[in-house]
């Protein structure tokens, strides 16, 4: 079947998911790739939980619906839940290990309420700061499946801004995936993002840092793992 | 000269090649009301209206926005419309007028879940219905797109054919094509030889009535049983007449098939790679997919099915194109079996699964 | 506008005698459409449209081209029209069931919209096309197919007042009149002006005309005179509701 | 016949009745008789209820036989039943025509006032109304229902007694009938002017030989089968 890479993004609404989305397969059209990208589908849509579908081939893509991810990132529980079916015996598991307690909505939130509309940063810091661990050992029986726990959130907010959460996740999404250039990804980021750039110069610097920062989360686990890049 | 200069590849979202298409046909206006998964196609229409002085309105329903289309595409302008699932049912009272009127406009169909609201999502329910929908026999172009190409050559060619052959067409795409990304090539069709429009009105149209000519008067009331029959004789006349020239289909080979595959729409990517991974594993499985499902590409179905030992059809549907596919292969031996998934997108990996199991059955 | 030596009368000879009943307030309404058609010299831009019911017995009734469209959905069919031809006069025609009863919507949001055409409606207190039914229109304690022992307030509502609702909706640029068959030159200056803003303003046009139906009303045609003059004007008045300030008529 | 007017009075027989009562046969019948009898018949279809199964359908047949047909053509009805059914001058001013009149008037209480638009029907000293009754049809199955029928329906001048189950019709529905139909004209004082059957009904159940109570009209029946314009 040739070169094929696919791909389940998944997080809570609000996260940056989408875009991770978009640009991850932005990049891999730009590295030269056919590439495909579906937001949220199938029941995976119900519930709050955010997920995004990229698919890149050397040959033209079928169908926009697979069984299993070769790389899934996930940054929250719920979102954990709701894509695990894509979890095969090989699939590559990037997980938020600073990952902050889903936010419960209830009738004392203030704001908006509804559909994708939770955990914008800052909102749940709101509602408190509870850590819990995503894909413990309930998800090891996947034989294969290996867990990259990259701290994505804690990350971002002590070194960055909570913002750019989602690009440290791309930058260690594309540090596994050779084909697809660095310089696509700074190139896909510079197409979705320019116009805010060009607002305010220093955030073009900050989501560039942010996706190098990932790439050096998952070179570190790797190589603490004995795992060689 | 056109808009798109050249060729362009481009990484879209399939309800921006929507617009695209129609832009680069030189469609003119688009009448909408939201439901999703279609939405987008209306915010880029009206992103790209001032810079090409295209025009759009948001009615107060899709019963609006499709007799609104009519209006405008009898007064001579180059108009389409998109909707989908409960819009789609409530369109269908515009496009029997459409159908009964003769009026050449194009109906972009992003399918949802069905029946009722169901999912925003996807699906491929809305099969027989933008087929055969409204109280009529459904004399209308449906064109079934799998791909982002499919939908940027479909939705210019539907709207040259709506033109050429005066029936309403129809470009039947799904929610997964409408929000997906994938590239596609754009192009301008003139220069690529592409066929395009040929737009006169139809209600208004040059000189003076009584004066310079006779007036045009139009209708879709009859009186007697008779007079009706004879008006219907000619359209299907018509139909049948120019279908030779509109049906379409592709086959995704294979040396003495012994199995074939038929899927339309988005599930024709996986059915393609389904056949692909089962000669993989030594199965003789081949391709079909009708590409125009009004109408129907009989023969060549036909023909590919009378050399296979099983017919397998698959849809995200309970059995909408498989009825149309039982009736066109009426008298061949061939068994048929399904793969029917309603409202919900089918892997390749569970069309080889099928196709192996129903093998072992026959 | 046509060519001054191209001006056709709008009557269209040809489909006459015309289809309504004796006494039908139709061919008044109609007939006062193409005196004024003729007057404004507006032949060559005008397109006629007719809804289901018995406005659709109008379909060929003038020099103009025309469509005959669903029941209701006559209006968005103009809309259609009008977006992509602004220089057309279009005219939008249709009973009570049709603008108030299953086309409402439309008629309420064109005239939210403003768009430039004019929507003529014959208010005739019932569906005469299909056998005299309840329409939105129908009087209290008013005998009709579906109403056998007379239409109650407390069962299904009262009177629609159509121009009131739309002038309600409509904005400033608007024109709304109600008129009467019973009084010919004011509903020629009611058509008048009802075009005059569409062509000359680009403002949107309603007027209603409180119609006869002697067939269904079952009336002579002095009870018929009576039925629109005394019962219908008695709960419809005859008044302009919304005339632009700069909306000049002459004569 | 149950008033013999002579040749030099000339007749005007209204035939009014609930829907689908036999009206338009009975009418059809009653003019053909009186053609038979004393030469010029205008038969006039007022019905403006029903917009397909009326006299119209069978116009060029009733001509053929000689009857003068006022009806709408096929071109006046443009949109029927969409279009409402209209009436036209001709058919208005039937009474200034030569000749004997019988008019099919429309079905129910709405229906009959419609013998009102006839120009000078209230001045007519020929005018008689006859009610079309089957007693099998529910409602007009018993005679108090039968008798507010006619009430309802003032002015009624006959009853027409036209009870039939169709082919089903057999001697047992035909007595029930003049039993039931008997009992509403006595209750309303409103003579039974005729018992009418189909022509074939009557040979098969040999209804010439017995006494019916009223004189028995054969109809020759004209509607059945497919409507036509």
């Amino acid at each position: 079947m040739g070169y094929r890479r696919r791909f389940v993004v998944a997080g809570e609404g609000g996260q940056g998911i989408q875009a991770v989305g978009e640009i991850l397969a932005a990049a891999a059209y730009r590295s030269g790739l056919e590439s495909l990208y579906i937001p949220n589908f199938g029941v995976e849509q119900r519930g709050g939980a955010s997920i995004a579908f990229v698919q890149v081939s050397e040959h033209p893509i079928g169908a926009p619906k697979f069984e299993h991810a070769d790389i899934m990132a996930v940054l929250s529980r719920r979102a954990f839940e709701r894509t695990r079916m894509h979890q095969g015996p090989d699939t590559v598991v990037i997980y938020d290990s600073s990952d902050l307690r889903t936010p419960v909505i209830d009738d004392k939130t203030v704001g908006i309420q509804g559909w994708e509309t939770i955990a914008p940063e800052g909102f749940a810091a709101s509602v408190g700061r509870e850590r819990e661990s995503v894909p413990e050992s309930e998800s090891r029986p996947r034989s294969r499946s290996i867990l990259l726990p990259v701290p994505a959130s804690d990350v971002a907010k002590d070194e960055l801004t909570p913002r750019v959460m989602n690009m440290i996740v791309l930058g260690a999404i594309v540090s596994l995936v050779e084909k697809i250039t660095e310089e696509s990804v700074m190139e896909a980021l510079e197409a979705k993002l320019g116009a805010k750039f060009a607002e305010d110069e220093s955030l073009r610097e900050l989501n560039r840092n942010a996706i190098k920062r990932g790439k050096e989360l998952v070179q570190q686990v790797l190589s603490q793992a004995g795992v060689s890049g | 000269m056109g808009v798109i200069q050249g060729t362009q590849r481009q990484f879209m979202t399939g309800n921006e090649v929507v617009a695209w298409a129609a832009l680069a046909a030189g469609a003119q206006a688009m009448f909408g009301y939201p439901i999703t998964p279609q939405n987008e196609i209306m915010h880029y229409w009206t992103r790209l209206a001032p810079e090409h002085g295209l025009r759009f309105l948001q009615t107060e329903d899709e019963l609006s926005a499709g007799f609104a289309t009519i209006g405008a595409a009898l007064a001579g302008s180059l108009v389409f419309c998109a909707t989908a699932g409960p819009g789609n049912v409530l369109m269908q009272e515009p496009i029997s007028m459409a159908e009964m009127m003769r009026v050449p406009a194009v109906w972009v169909i992003q399918q949802r879940g069905g029946p009722s609201t169901a999912t925003v999502i996807y699906s491929q329910q809305e099969t027989r219905l933008t087929c055969f929908g409204g109280n009529g026999e459904g004399l209308r172009i449906v064109y079934s797109t799998s791909s982002h190409q499919d939908l940027f050559d479909y939705v210019i060619k539907a709207l040259w054919a709506a033109w050429e052959f005066r029936f309403p067409a129809f470009v039947l795409g799904d929610g997964y094509q409408a929000k997906m990304r994938e590239p596609v090539t754009l192009y301008d069709p003139e220069s690529a030889g592409v066929n395009l429009p040929s737009v006169e009105p139809i209600l208004k149209p040059e000189g003076v009535p009584s004066v310079d000519r006779e007036p045009v008067h139009l209708r879709n009331t009859f009186n007697i049983e008779e007079e009706l029959m004879d008006v219907l004789m000619g359209h299907i006349r018509d139909y049948l007449d120019m279908s030779s020239r509109v049906v379409e289909s592709e086959e995704h080979p294979c040396e003495d098939p012994e199995v074939l595959v038929v899927a339309h729409g988005v599930v024709w990517r996986s059915a393609r790679e389904a056949v692909s991974v089962l000669r993989d594993q030594g199965i003789k499985a081949g391709g079909f997919r009708p590409i125009t499902l009004r109408p129907f590409p009989e023969e060549s179905l036909r023909a590919a099915a009378e050399k296979v030992k099983l017919t397998v059809v698959v849809e995200s549907a309970y059995g909408q194109l498989e009825s149309m596919v039982r009736d066109r292969l009426y008298g061949l031996k061939v068994p048929v079996r399904s793969l029917l998934k309603p409202g919900v997108g089918v892997t390749a990996e569970e069309i080889v699964d099928s196709v192996i199991q129903f093998s072992k059955e026959v | 506008m046509a060519d001054e030596q191209k001006v056709a009368k709008a009557w269209r000879s040809e489909t006459k005698p015309h289809r309504f009943c004796p006494g039908c307030g139709h061919g008044i309404i109609l007939k006062g459409l193409a005196d004024v058609i003729d007057e404004l010299g507006i032949h060559g831009q005008g397109v006629f449209a007719c809804d289901i019911g018995c406005s659709l017995l109008s379909w060929d009734f003038f020099n103009l081209d025309s469509v005959q469209t669903h029941h209701g959905r006559t209006i968005p069919v103009v809309v259609g029209m009008k977006r992509v031809r602004p220089d057309l006069a279009v005219i939008a025609y249709l009973g009570d069931g049709g603008g108030y009863s299953i086309g409402l919507q439309h008629l309420i949001s064109s005239a939210v919209r403003n768009d430039p055409i004019t929507v003529i409606l014959a208010n005739n207190t019932l569906y005469a096309m299909t056998g005299g039914q309840m329409a939105p229109t129908t009087l209290i304690g008013q005998k009709t197919g579906t109403t056998p022992y007379g239409r109650s307030a407390e069962d299904t509502g009262s009177p629609f007042m159509g121009p009131e609702i739309v002038a309600a909706a409509a904005g400033d640029a608007a024109y709304v009149a109600r008129g009467s068959v019973t009084k010919f030159a004011e509903l020629k200056q009611i058509l008048k002006k009802a075009l005059l803003n569409q062509v000359q303003r680009s403002g949107f046009s309603f007027v209603e005309f409180l119609s006869s139906c002697p067939t269904n009303w079952r009336t002579k045609p002095a009870d018929t005179l009576k039925f629109v003059n005394e019962d219908m004007a008695a709960v419809f008045p005859l008044k302009e509701h919304r005339v632009p300030e700069d909306l000049g008529v002459d004569g | 016949m149950t008033r013999s007017r002579g040749n030099s009075a000339r007749v005007v027989d209204a035939f009014v009745g609930e829907y689908a009562s036999g009206k338009t046969e009975v009418s059809i019948n009653r003019a053909l008789d009186l053609s038979r009898e004393f030469g010029t018949v205008t038969l006039l279809d007022l019905d403006t209820e029903e917009p397909v199964y009326t006299v119209r359908s069978v116009k060029p047949v009733l001509e053929e036989r000689g009857l003068e047909v006022v009806a709408l053509d096929a071109d006046r009805v443009f949109g029927l039943g969409e279009a409402g059914v209209t009436v036209t001058a001709e058919m208005l001013g039937v009474l200034s025509r030569t000749g004997h009149i019988v008019i099919d008037v429309g079905y129910g209480v709405h229906g009959a006032a419609a013998l009102n638009l006839v120009e000078g029907i209230e001045d007519e000293p020929q005018i008689r109304i006859y009610c079309v009754v089957n007693a099998r049809r529910p409602m007009t199955s018993t005679p108090e229902l039968i008798a507010s029928y006619l009430e309802s329906l003032d002015p009624c001048d006959f009853i027409v007694n036209n009870t039939h189950l169709g082919n089903e019709t057999s001697l047992e529905v035909i007595l029930d009938g003049i039993r039931t139909v008997t009992r509403a004209s006595e209750i309303t004082g409103i003579p039974v002017a005729a018992v009418s059957v189909a022509a074939s009904v009557v040979e098969r159940l040999r209804l010439a030989e017995r006494d019916l109570g009223a004189p028995l009209w054969s109809l020759e029946l004209f509607m059945v089968g497919s409507p036509r314009l």
